[in-house]
């Protein structure tokens, strides 16, 4: 009776849980591991800089400064005469943290905000969407500068800046999402099975509009890391002499022209980072896309 | 409809003087004043200023002014340029800054669209990696880098372009795509998921069972409704160039607002803040009013009450 | 004379991650002109894969029609050149699709998607193809056809749509039109409706019709001929009537078993059929449909059975019956 | 296929774009260096160009250009007589005897831009504008000295009438056409410095009454100099033309463009593709331009009146504590931060007044040369022989890219060669210069740049107890006594001589540790002759000069 069992067992594998089976698939998506292990390489390393390079990222040579990669200095020095590639362990800190804790920000507020006005709509969407209405109509980059210029410099201020003005976007993508989703017949069918709210926002909505979601974060992690880029520029980012990528970057073109080595490596980093992060959210959005299971 | 867009201008009001009163209290919180300079004022001279900007009136009745001030038209003088309206100083800046925004948000449309759909079309083929890293790349490149490098490259090695300035329209090729690059790639991405998603949806299944071209189904079956999600993009876009253009204008040296109103900020100049700020605001819920309607005509089953 | 469409030996499968889906496993059999036959089985047996492959709309790249022949009209569907199939599609052979609502584009009027398939094959003008459409949905029976024309699909009740369908599918008058399960999705009144206008509608135009369903009883009413398909097989054919009377096969039996018989006094209550239908990825050297058999004999573990002709023109492909021991014709 | 058509046929469209503007735009590279036309970078936009309100840097290269002045400053920053016929002294009676009168003598021939003749009511109404309340004049302070003046200027909510009487006391008046009579409170060595700078430059009655706030927009802003301002776009340039009224010697340039790039990269982007002729070299890249051949005959460096250093909030322990402020002084290598971080540009500073000031000494501060042994046994009598028992220092300073670099270097300082850690603050300017000025810091950044060529710029107000720009709060009455006598003193030697020891009294006492005298870096192309700077340069370098400059082939 082999056969019959195997087949018995077989033909019970398309039962996993939404996630379950999410993560069988992404598993087979080799780019998304790929960018998904780079990022955890990367959050590794960033831990333990301290053992991977001898230089401390604050730790100053002004007899070498600006110089070029070599063996000494893989990456070169900077203009205090700093290891680049410490700083770059260590600015990977920053900006992950940066990145991350952003978009957690973010998703905390958005996404319940989103869900609720997309799914309830009528009164209450009117309401929230009034709200974020509100939050919308300012310019972001003057916002942030405000709320940092009173809350004054350092990193959790970086977030709740950053966070408190970038989440609008996420709430409107996923009432937008929310509402198209609801239209779609299995949710009706599920409703007409007498589903409750919240357990057919968690069953259908919520994994319906994944995909977009995901794609925005993924994309608003580095988004986030440039925002702190773009702070640096303007003078507010992290406080030195912690280097965060985005701060190297600015710092870095303030030199652009004695060494371009100075933005290359940290653009070079965002940009494998973000990179890593796209090939993460597709994957992401493909295996959980409902209409793939079988 | 039509009653829909009066109620949505009449929120607008209302959102607007909602952020006019945020701004202003956040503006006051903010530590430091318009007369703290590095060679300290006279007394005297602090005094007097303060006078003329009526900065000795308790915070409410400073608020009160700006709101009559507003009805007339008038945004005050400039603490800065303190022979300067704010609003002769805005309407200066912002057609360019609105020129350059546009141009930016249209480079971004067509360069992002274009790449979504012919990576989405394409799936898993070179094009599709090309349109990927492309716009990956052109992603992971902050404003201000991309902006020095395409003056290195296009100004200082081949002499296309001047490296900044306003008036010809080579001095806004360089500035727009320095702008529109990152939006571009977030729309090419949107729009690759939103068409992958929509390839797969039983509708278009039934448009091929017709026999239809396939250009037929692509154009009014797929593009139609994978750009749906576009659009919702599309708004805050189009706001976030208009209303982002603050570093690009400071390294392409463009007369717009976007570099006045950091400048503002960091002079504490409370008229030109509170002015760039409505001003900004007033563009945003424009464009997002604009686009709900839009979201509305391509998507009849949003319906508008 | 010969049949309008003669499937032989028609495989599709689906090349996933996990391995190969044989979703049609050489299944072979025909329809005459003004006919209608039906496919029966449990949903992912394979019945809607074969009606596509009709259409050559299996998704590619995953999707794949490996080996057969569909012969239509004398002309062998699968050797047709893109551009000659797609002008078949729709205007010889339409397919009616069982998701109303996302079968059609939320973004176009019901009219427009009508027509377009008329401006298509018949080069007719936007107006003309409207106008068409309004005589169309009138014909399906749509009130206020003149008005409703210019309606979205969100606007249409699950049944109207499920017409808009319909006029879709005849619109070109084709030969063939190919109902996949047109009715699970609306309530039991509405189905009876819907299945009288698709019959009168084909009666009307003499089409050939090849109705999907896993619902025996709708069969029994509506088709001449039954086939009753089993992972990717067909495992039973024959007339409607003798297969629904006497069932040469366990699974259709147990598929009658599953539906209120409307002939028979009902019984005390249904039996659906137990387990799970197989892995079509790893499918069992013999019997694909041994595991829930109540009446397998060892054979059945062994060899694949093949189709026979148990009784005059009813063909079964099981051991068992092939032995004459059909108990289930017995209950 | 039709698809890829389509995308490509998009993209196509951008790059012929791009191609078609191409050739269109390279006219801004065309190398035409025979027309007379000097573009330089002005940075950011001048927020007032009326000369009485105009203040530092941008606004005072506009103003110079377009107005002269009773006096003016030569290339070695002594005075020059410009409207004046000669300069005042006791010797030619223009000051008497016990300096409380100034008598300036006008030339005749002084002309406005619209031909009417210069008189000394220009400059009467100009003074007592300066005092104006309602107008809140940056530079009032500095003519306090003039009798009526600080009354007539703090009367912040006064009646019309009293405004009017105020007004009316302010002691400048003009007998005749030619002759300015100023009075003084009491005698003040420096006022006619104070005559050269451009807050006193003449203004237009008629013409202020007529246009008000937009007097300063051309064509309304009339001047008495060598150029007019005759296009003013906001925020992207200014264009100045010779004035054809001029009574000077004829400028030789036909255009001056002042360019309004605020980013020191795209400025340099600009030089690089011949769009300015004058640019600074961005901060940070000094070494690079100094050993790149290709601009051997292209720098520009000289050193102008300002010292940079790092300024203690001495009533904050442990700051409190001058063997502490000594020791840190002591242990912080100027030299390497010179030769290293900014590639010797700039001079290392010991001493407070910068090289080119009357006043400078070398001497001064000489204690503080580095040495670390000497900064620890410093630290071991304050009682921190163990740094730990510091408490925690924080650096303010405002957040400029440069600032950031002295921060870091600080910090790295105090870490390598005292082991203490400084926390750094950057702080948004404003906010910095809040905090600052009202005492809310510890140790902070510093810089101080020359109004005026004179040592009573450099010391009481800013080391006077209780003076306006005093932010290290330092309190030495023997310095209080010294600078008031050195204020009034008419003898220059021995006026010289009293600074001198002030100055060393206020070194030693180290409120602050001076770091470095800044030397300006430009880059300025071989076609431009005649260029003249000095240290009294605004924020253009040679704007006192310009019309002693030309462009060659």
């Amino acid at each position: 009776m082999a056969t019959t069992v195997n087949a018995a067992n077989a033909s019970s594998r398309p039962h996993h849980t939404l996630w379950g089976d999410a993560w069988v698939r992404l598993r087979r998506n080799k780019l998304a591991m790929a960018g998904g292990i780079f990022i955890i390489i990367l959050a590794l390393a960033a831990i333990f800089a301290p053992l991977i390079t001898p230089y401390g990222f604050a730790r100053q040579d002004l007899t070498a400064i600006l110089q070029n990669p070599s063996s000494k200095h893989w990456l070169g020095t900077d203009g205090l005469g700093r290891d680049v590639f410490a700083r770059l362990l260590y600015g990977a800190r920053t900006s992950l943290a940066v990145g991350i804790f952003t978009q957690v920000i973010v998703l905390g507020i958005g996404l319940p905000i989103g869900a609720i006005a997309g799914y309830a709509g009528g009164r209450v969407d009117n309401v929230l969407m009034r709200f974020v209405d509100v939050m919308y109509s300012f310019p972001d980059i003057l916002l942030i500068i405000l709320i940092k210029a009173i809350l004054g410099g350092g990193i959790y201020q970086l977030f709740f800046a950053i966070g408190l003005v970038a989440w609008v976007d996420i709430a409107r993508l996923v009432r937008g999402q929310m509402m198209s989703v609801k239209s779609r017949d299995f949710v009706a069918a599920a409703r007409a099975m007498g589903g409750m709210g919240p357990y057919i926002t968690e069953r259908h909505l919520l994994p319906n509009s994944l995909g977009p979601i995901i794609v925005s974060v993924t994309f608003n992690v580095p988004r986030a890391i440039f925002t702190e880029a773009a702070l640096s520029f303007i003078g507010i980012g992290v406080r030195p002499p912690t280097p965060s990528w985005g701060s190297m970057i600015s710092d870095g073109y303030a030199v652009i022209f004695a060494s371009w080595y100075q933005v290359f490596f940290p653009a070079l980093a965002i940009a494998l980072l973000m990179i890593a992060f796209t090939f993460l959210g597709d994957g992401l959005r493909d295996a959980l896309d409902p209409k793939l299971r079988h | 409809m039509t009653r829909f867009v009066i109620r949505r201008v009449l929120w607008m009001l209302l959102v607007l003087l909602v952020v006019s009163f945020i701004t202003f209290t956040l503006m006051h919180l903010v530590p430091g004043g318009p007369w703290s300079r590095e060679k300290a004022l006279a007394p005297a001279v602090v005094a007097a200023l303060n006078a003329r900007y009526g900065l000795d009136k308790p915070f409410f009745v400073q608020y009160a002014n700006f709101l009559l001030g507003i009805l007339h038209g008038n945004l005050g003088i400039s603490y800065t340029y303190q022979d300067r309206s704010v609003t002769q100083i805005l309407m200066q800046g912002f057609p360019k800054t609105a020129i350059l925004g546009t141009t930016a948000f249209v480079f971004a449309m067509i360069v992002g669209i274009s790449l979504g759909m012919a990576a989405a079309l394409r799936q898993n083929t070179w094009i599709d990696y090309v349109c990927v890293m492309f716009s990956t790349i052109f992603a992971s490149v902050p404003g201000f880098v991309l902006g020095i490098l395409l003056m290195i490259v296009f100004s200082v090695v081949l002499h296309w372009f001047p490296t900044g300035g306003w008036g010809s329209p080579s001095q806004i090729v360089m500035p727009a795509i320095a702008l529109a690059a990152l939006p571009a790639a977030f729309i090419a991405r949107i729009t690759r998921a939103s068409t992958l998603e929509t390839m797969r949806q039983d509708y278009v299944r039934t448009a091929r069972s017709k026999g239809l071209l396939e250009r037929v189904v692509l154009i009014r079956h797929i593009l139609r409704n994978s750009l749906i999600p576009v659009v919702t993009v599309a708004g805050p876009q189009f706001a976030a160039l208009v209303t982002g253009s603050v570093i690009v204008e400071t390294i392409f040296s463009i007369p717009g607002i976007g570099r006045l109103f950091v400048q503002a900020v960091f002079a504490r100049d409370y008229g030109l803040i509170m002015g760039t700020v409505l001003f900004y605001s007033f563009v945003i819920s424009v464009a997002n009013l604009v686009v709900d309607i839009l979201y509305g005509v391509i998507d009849p089953r949003i319906r508008y009450d | 004379m010969a049949p309008l469409l003669e499937v032989r030996n028609l495989k599709t499968y689906f090349y996933t991650q996990d391995g190969v889906v044989k979703a049609v496993d050489g299944v072979s059999y025909d329809v005459n002109r003004g006919e209608t036959i039906a496919l029966v089985g449990e949903s992912g047996c394979g019945k809607t894969v074969s009606a596509l492959s009709i259409l050559r709309l299996v998704a590619e790249p995953a999707g794949k029609i490996v080996s057969g022949e569909m012969l239509f009209d004398g002309i062998d569907l699968l050797k047709l050149s893109k551009d000659d199939m797609r002008k078949m599609r729709g205007a010889k052979i339409s397919i009616i699709f069982q998701e109303p609502l996302t079968s059609l584009n939320p973004v176009l009027t019901i009219g427009r998607q009508i027509s377009e398939g008329l401006e298509f094959h018949k080069n007719m003008s936007v107006q003309e193809g409207m106008e068409e459409a309004t005589r169309l949905l009138k014909m399906v029976g749509i009130p206020h056809p003149e008005r409703r024309v210019y309606d979205f699909p969100h606007q249409f009740s699950g049944g109207m749509r499920q017409r808009a369908m319909i006029a879709i599918a005849i619109a070109c008058q084709p030969q063939l039109i190919i109902a996949d399960e047109p009715t699970t999705v609306v309530d039991v009144t509405i189905q009876a409706q819907l299945l009288e206008l698709i019959r009168n509608i084909t009666k009307e135009l003499n089409t050939s019709l090849i109705l999907i369903t896993h619902n025996l009883g709708i069969v029994a009413r509506y088709a001449q001929r039954v086939f009753v398909m089993y992972a990717g097989n067909i495992v039973e054919h024959g007339k409607a009537l003798d297969v629904y009377h006497s069932p040469c096969h366990p699974y259709t039996a147990g598929l009658l078993g599953s539906v209120p018989r409307l002939d028979e006094p009902r019984k005390a209550r249904l039996q659906p059929i137990e387990g799970q239908p197989p892995d079509l990825i790893a499918l069992p050297a013999g019997c694909s449909f041994q595991a829930r058999c109540a009446y397998s004999v060892p054979q059945c573990l062994k060899e694949k059975p093949v189709l026979t002709e148990i009784a005059p023109n009813h063909y079964a492909a099981c051991w068992v019956s092939q032995k004459g021991l059909r108990e289930w014709q017995k209950q | 296929m039709k698809r890829k058509t389509v995308v490509f046929s998009m993209l196509a469209i951008i790059i012929a774009a791009i191609l078609v503007l191409a050739p269109a735009c390279s006219s801004g590279t065309t190398t035409a260096a025979v027309p007379q036309i000097l573009r330089v970078n002005l940075g950011s936009e001048p927020a007032q160009i009326d000369p009485n309100q105009a203040s530092w840097a941008q606004e005072k290269s506009v103003v110079s250009q377009v107005f002269v002045g009773l006096l003016g400053f030569n290339q070695d920053l002594t005075l020059r007589a410009d409207v004046a016929t000669v300069i005042p002294t006791v010797a030619n009676k223009g000051i008497s005897a016990d300096g409380l009168t100034i008598t300036f003598k006008l030339r005749n021939n002084v002309t406005w831009s619209d031909g009417q003749k210069v008189t000394a009511n220009d400059f009467v109404y100009s003074i007592k504008r300066e005092f104006d309340p309602t107008l809140a004049c940056a530079y009032a302070s500095f003519y306090y000295d003039i009798v009526g003046g600080e009354a007539y200027n703090s009367a912040t909510n006064a009646t019309d009438a009293q405004l009017a009487t105020l007004k009316d006391a302010v002691g400048v008046s003009a007998p005749d056409d030619t002759t300015l009579v100023v009075k003084l409170n009491n005698p003040q060595p420096t006022m006619l410095q104070c005559m050269a700078l451009w807050p006193v430059y003449p203004v237009r009655a008629d013409i202020i009454a007529k246009y008000g706030n937009n007097w300063t927009d051309p064509p309304n802003y009339i001047g008495d100099g060598p150029y007019l301002l005759t296009e003013w776009v906001h925020q992207d340039h200014l264009t100045f033309k010779p004035n054809p009224n001029y009574w000077g010697t004829k400028p030789k340039l036909a255009e001056i463009d002042f360019k309004e790039i605020t980013d020191a990269n795209a400025a340099l982007a600009a030089y690089q593709n011949n769009e300015l002729d004058i640019v600074g070299v961005p901060s940070g890249t000094e070494k690079t331009f100094l050993n790149d051949k290709t601009y051997d005959d292209q720098r520009n460096l000289f050193n102008d009146l300002t010292t940079f250093a790092f300024q203690f909030n001495v009533t904050k322990a442990p700051f409190d504590n001058v063997l502490v402020r000594q020791a840190l002084s002591c242990a912080i290598d100027r030299d390497s931060y010179i030769s290293n971080v900014v590639g010797g540009i700039g001079k290392p500073a010991l001493s407070w007044i910068p090289p080119g000031m009357p006043g400078y000494n070398a001497t001064i501060g000489s204690q503080y040369a580095f040495n670390v042994t000497k900064a620890k046994q410093l630290l071991a009598q304050a009682g921190y022989s163990d740094v730990s028992k510091l408490p925690q220092i924080t650096f303010s300073y405002s957040n400029t890219a440069a600032n950031t670099v002295r921060a870091q270097f600080l910090q790295g300082q105090m870490k390598d060669n005292l082991g203490i850690n400084i926390i750094l603050d950057p702080e948004e300017s404003k906010t910095f210069t809040t905090n600052v000025n009202s005492g809310k810091f510890m140790w902070a950044y510093f810089g101080w740049g020359a109004d005026y060529p004179d040592p009573d710029d450099w010391l009481p107000s800013l080391f006077g107890t209780g003076a306006g720009n005093n932010h290290t709060l330092y309190s030495n009455p023997a310095f209080d006594a010294l600078s008031a006598t050195a204020l009034k003193e008419q003898d220059n030697t021995k006026r010289l001589a009293d600074w001198d020891q002030a100055q060393k009294m206020v070194m030693d006492d180290a409120p602050i540790v001076t770091i470095f005298y800044r030397e300006r870096f430009n880059l300025v192309k071989t076609t431009v002759k005649g260029l003249k700077t000095t240290g009294m340069d605004g924020g253009i370098i040679g704007d006192t000069f310009f019309n002693e400059v030309s462009i060659s082939k």
